[in-house]
């Protein structure tokens, strides 16, 4: 059953040096504040899932968590390249970083089948291009019926998820809105999973009889962490800063920058770092 | 007013599209396409991203495709996989906007490495939606800017196929979308010569010359046998364009 | 683009003799009155689809408008039998019945991959039983990492689907809520559609920002049918008429009873027959 | 207040139910145990109906699996879809909950026909979810009031698996669930025998005779060594149930 626990609690509890863990949002409620914790954590050897890396990624391969990616698309939407990711797979600072590629299609047909407790996923997808010449990991199966051949990637299972969202209630339950992404097959798909949320509430109250809600006995653990996704965002409680992902390609280009940057922003800092980005953004919502 | 290049290509992809289309949009110069198109000729064209938002209509250009502004004038907002699966996959969509680092004469994109792959040059962002978009789509326009580091010879990395090495590649591997059917840039527009399905200068915008279009490109470039001139911005185009970029400025800048 | 419409313009523009249509609703929302303008117009050699065939296909069956039904749970839900598909398989009365049978998991997922343009569905399921030595739809994939064997099954991509739901907006935007089935997939997968629904509005005004809509350009014809859903219901407007499915039983047990009852109540009605049903379960709602 | 043998068997397996369980329910005796452990020892009891209803806590029975009580009770409701695949095949289901037509000794049901299946002497409605369920969920509580037409030697079809022709069957089939654990009858409770899977009695219900369980089962059944009775049902377990049906007839009866 799942447990209201700390920032720092949840990510202890979650991540394991070594472990594999999906901290998933897509552009939408990303979970920031828990990769700023397992930084401060000193987690290491982690593999990394997340169809869109970003700076939480970035962060945490630059700071030499992980020893490896599964990811589809690696790069600062709307800016460019995440230089820390970069420098990892191009010159292998600070270690090297082994990736397993795919494509959008095939990450979220593949978290979708973890959800569904299935080893793999079947789409139509890859024709003609180079990446599964690259990653022997996409295979294929024939369909019974029509002896089309369709593309496959093993289900997603990651050892951890990690997500943000807007409320828990209570009881445990997590109520996502907005921009859901693949948060829900990533919770169902892993083994143990950490929710950050911007508030807990007694009760849901009157909402849509199919909101998106993952109900208490299907998560590990509760923090709550107003504020949690910034520069991420939480529809109805923030807006995207989007300036601070413009910002962050200049921080991130050179790694002294980049390590000034993390010393003074995220290993000087506590679990409460996110709460101002909360005050301020609820303001604005 | 005269358009800059970059305008110019945002116009001319604009004009392409028409209230009956489903446009898979990507960042950038495709947002500003589809917007430009939903704002001035095509009120009723429909707008997906592939963050889940359907039916949207922002009022300024997002920054990522997610942010919040889509989701906030969409219809109604999905989970990825069921983007992937019902939309994307499920034939739904009749144009999907395509760009890359590199492309190749038959309109083949890179946007995953230059070099080798174990050891690249260059790391760029990976395919994303790209693969299944190049393939799932009715068909494809490509926006890029011109340059023979972009427009080039050979691919070191294919990540979305266009017409492979030509005409038939596509029906040969099964695909039954037509693929890229033009390429938009800043000096000009290409489509694939229906007999081989390699890129050709169909239309040059107003004041560019052919050996300006040769220059951005790595391949020798052919032209079509009759080449016409792209219409010139209209005041209409440039104004609304440049309010929704100004706009997207001052939204982006108050973010914070 | 989707067109507005009679109940008897739409059910003529989608259903032709001959073709396949599924016409859901699990216990929610299914289409009763578009059922029995079909059987009013006299449709012929329908392939009929559904999970739950439910008192809607038992009065088309009785009928004689199919030839074969594709379904995965044929009774009175809590009452019993379905006493016409019964004399059907039983006694080839009014004609033979050809029967595809499925689990629900497989025919679930068999909307789902017709939604997402697959050929074939994959799931674990059938273990141990008997169907699949009657059902040579019922096949197998060997999954390419695991060397799972799993069940397939192939994708339904219905000529024709036709659903009830709540909303339609000016746009013809189709707005489903509660229990919600599977009625979204079987438009997706089909080659046309039908909604009838509760209301037509201007537009739906404040909504959860991930409520189930199936955008204008998903259907084919939309037709304003209060009530329609009769004794089935429509959350939000009307109540399971419970005591009307235990009426069934009875009604449906003799061929005489239930043509008296088809006559009365289908064929010597109109199209407008379903409004006192919305008139009075709107007030009780 | 005595319990009639109806009564008894959804007592007696309400009493088999804890607050930690995740119960897939079917309609009719499944339905009312769950509901009435919910109702009196297992309040925070996780109640699943197919219909895509999550974490249901209706305050009458429904008549069917998608009524719209389960809906407006729920945590929140899903697509048939999803239930099938994130949440039953999602293995997140401790108890399913089974009945059918007929039994075998080794609990396999069939609910498909009886006779041939290409000319049924009685056509039965058929699997539904019940294949997936006897697979997918951590194990299997079966209730059916007993009868030698339903309790059969052999089953002309086998609707969804049990233990097959007896213990190791289900792990041949890669299967690694419990299958089921209990079968709750009017008469008394049985389990699958540890060595051997054949359902043998281990509980007889208050005044339930050997002979009359015997009359009731079409193949010559085993009884436990150390065979107890089922513990009367108490004032509060009948005093509840009676209300939750009162409830929901007055319910029922009021819907039209």
């Amino acid at each position: 059953m799942v447990e209201f626990v700390s920032l720092g609690e949840g990510v202890e509890a979650v991540l394991s040096d070594g472990c594999s863990v999906a901290m998933e949002g897509f552009t939408h409620l990303i979970p920031h504040a828990a990769g700023h914790e397992a930084i401060r954590q000193g987690k290491k050897r982690l593999t990394l899932i997340r169809m869109t890396p970003d700076l939480v990624y970035d962060q945490m391969i630059g700071m030499g968590c992980a020893e490896k990616l599964v990811f589809s698309w690696g790069g600062n939407p709307g800016v460019g390249s995440l230089h820390r990711f970069r420098d990892a797979v191009e010159n292998g600072w600070p270690h090297p970083l082994a990736l397993e590629e795919h494509s959008h299609a095939a990450m979220a047909n593949a978290y979708e089948a973890g959800a569904a407790n299935l080893p793999f996923a079947v789409f139509r997808g890859y024709k003609g291009v180079d990446l599964p010449a690259v990653n022997p990991a996409i295979r294929s199966v024939t369909c019974p019926y029509t002896g089309e051949v369709l593309a496959t990637v093993p289900a997603l299972r990651p050892d951890a998820a990690i997500i943000h969202a807007q409320k828990a209630d209570r009881e445990g339950n997590v109520l996502l809105e907005g921009i859901v992404g693949v948060q829900k097959e990533a919770v169902l798909a892993a083994k143990r999973s950490l929710v950050t949320v911007e508030e807990i509430v007694e009760d849901f109250g009157p909402r849509n009889a199919n909101a998106v809600i993952l109900p208490a006995w299907t998560v590990t653990a509760i923090a709550h962490v107003p504020g949690g996704a910034y520069p991420s965002y939480a529809q109805g409680y923030s807006k995207r800063a989007n300036d601070f992902y413009i910002a962050w390609d200049k921080i991130a280009r050179e790694r002294e920058t980049f390590l000034a940057w993390m010393k003074e922003h995220v290993l000087e800092q506590g679990p409460e770092a996110f709460a101002r980005h909360a005050g301020a953004k609820r303001a604005a919502a | 007013m005269t358009a800059t290049p970059t305008e110019m290509m945002t116009i001319a992809a604009a004009r392409l599209l028409s209230d009956d289309d489903v446009c898979f949009v990507g960042i950038g110069a495709p947002s500003a396409a589809c917007n430009l198109a939903r704002l001035t000729h095509a009120p009723k064209i429909t707008l997906i991203y592939e963050s889940g938002t359907l039916s949207t209509r922002p009022s300024v250009l997002p920054l990522s495709i997610g942010d919040g502004e889509l989701c906030d004038t969409a219809l109604t907002t999905v989970s990825v996989p069921e983007m992937f699966r019902y939309w994307l996959q499920g034939g739904r969509i009749t144009i999907g906007f395509l760009g890359g680092a590199q492309i190749d004469r038959f309109a083949n994109l890179n946007t995953t490495v230059v070099g080798p792959y174990d050891a690249p040059k260059v790391r760029l962002p990976g395919g994303g939606g790209a693969p299944e978009i190049a393939s799932s789509c009715g068909q494809i326009f490509i926006t890029m800017a011109m340059g023979s580091r972009a427009f080039v010879d050979a691919l070191p990395f294919v990540t979305s196929f266009g017409h492979g090495k030509g005409k038939g590649d596509r029906a040969a591997l099964g695909l039954k979308t037509k693929g890229p059917t033009k390429v938009i840039t800043d000096l000009c527009v290409m489509e694939p010569d229906p007999e081989t399905a390699e890129l050709t200068v169909v239309s040059l915008h107003q004041g560019v010359a052919r050996a300006q279009v040769e220059a951005g490109c790595g391949w020798p470039l052919r032209f079509a046998a009759r080449l016409s001139e792209t219409p010139a911005a209209t005041e209409t185009e440039l104004a609304v364009l440049r309010d929704l970029h100004a706009r997207t400025k001052r939204a982006h800048g108050a973010a914070a």
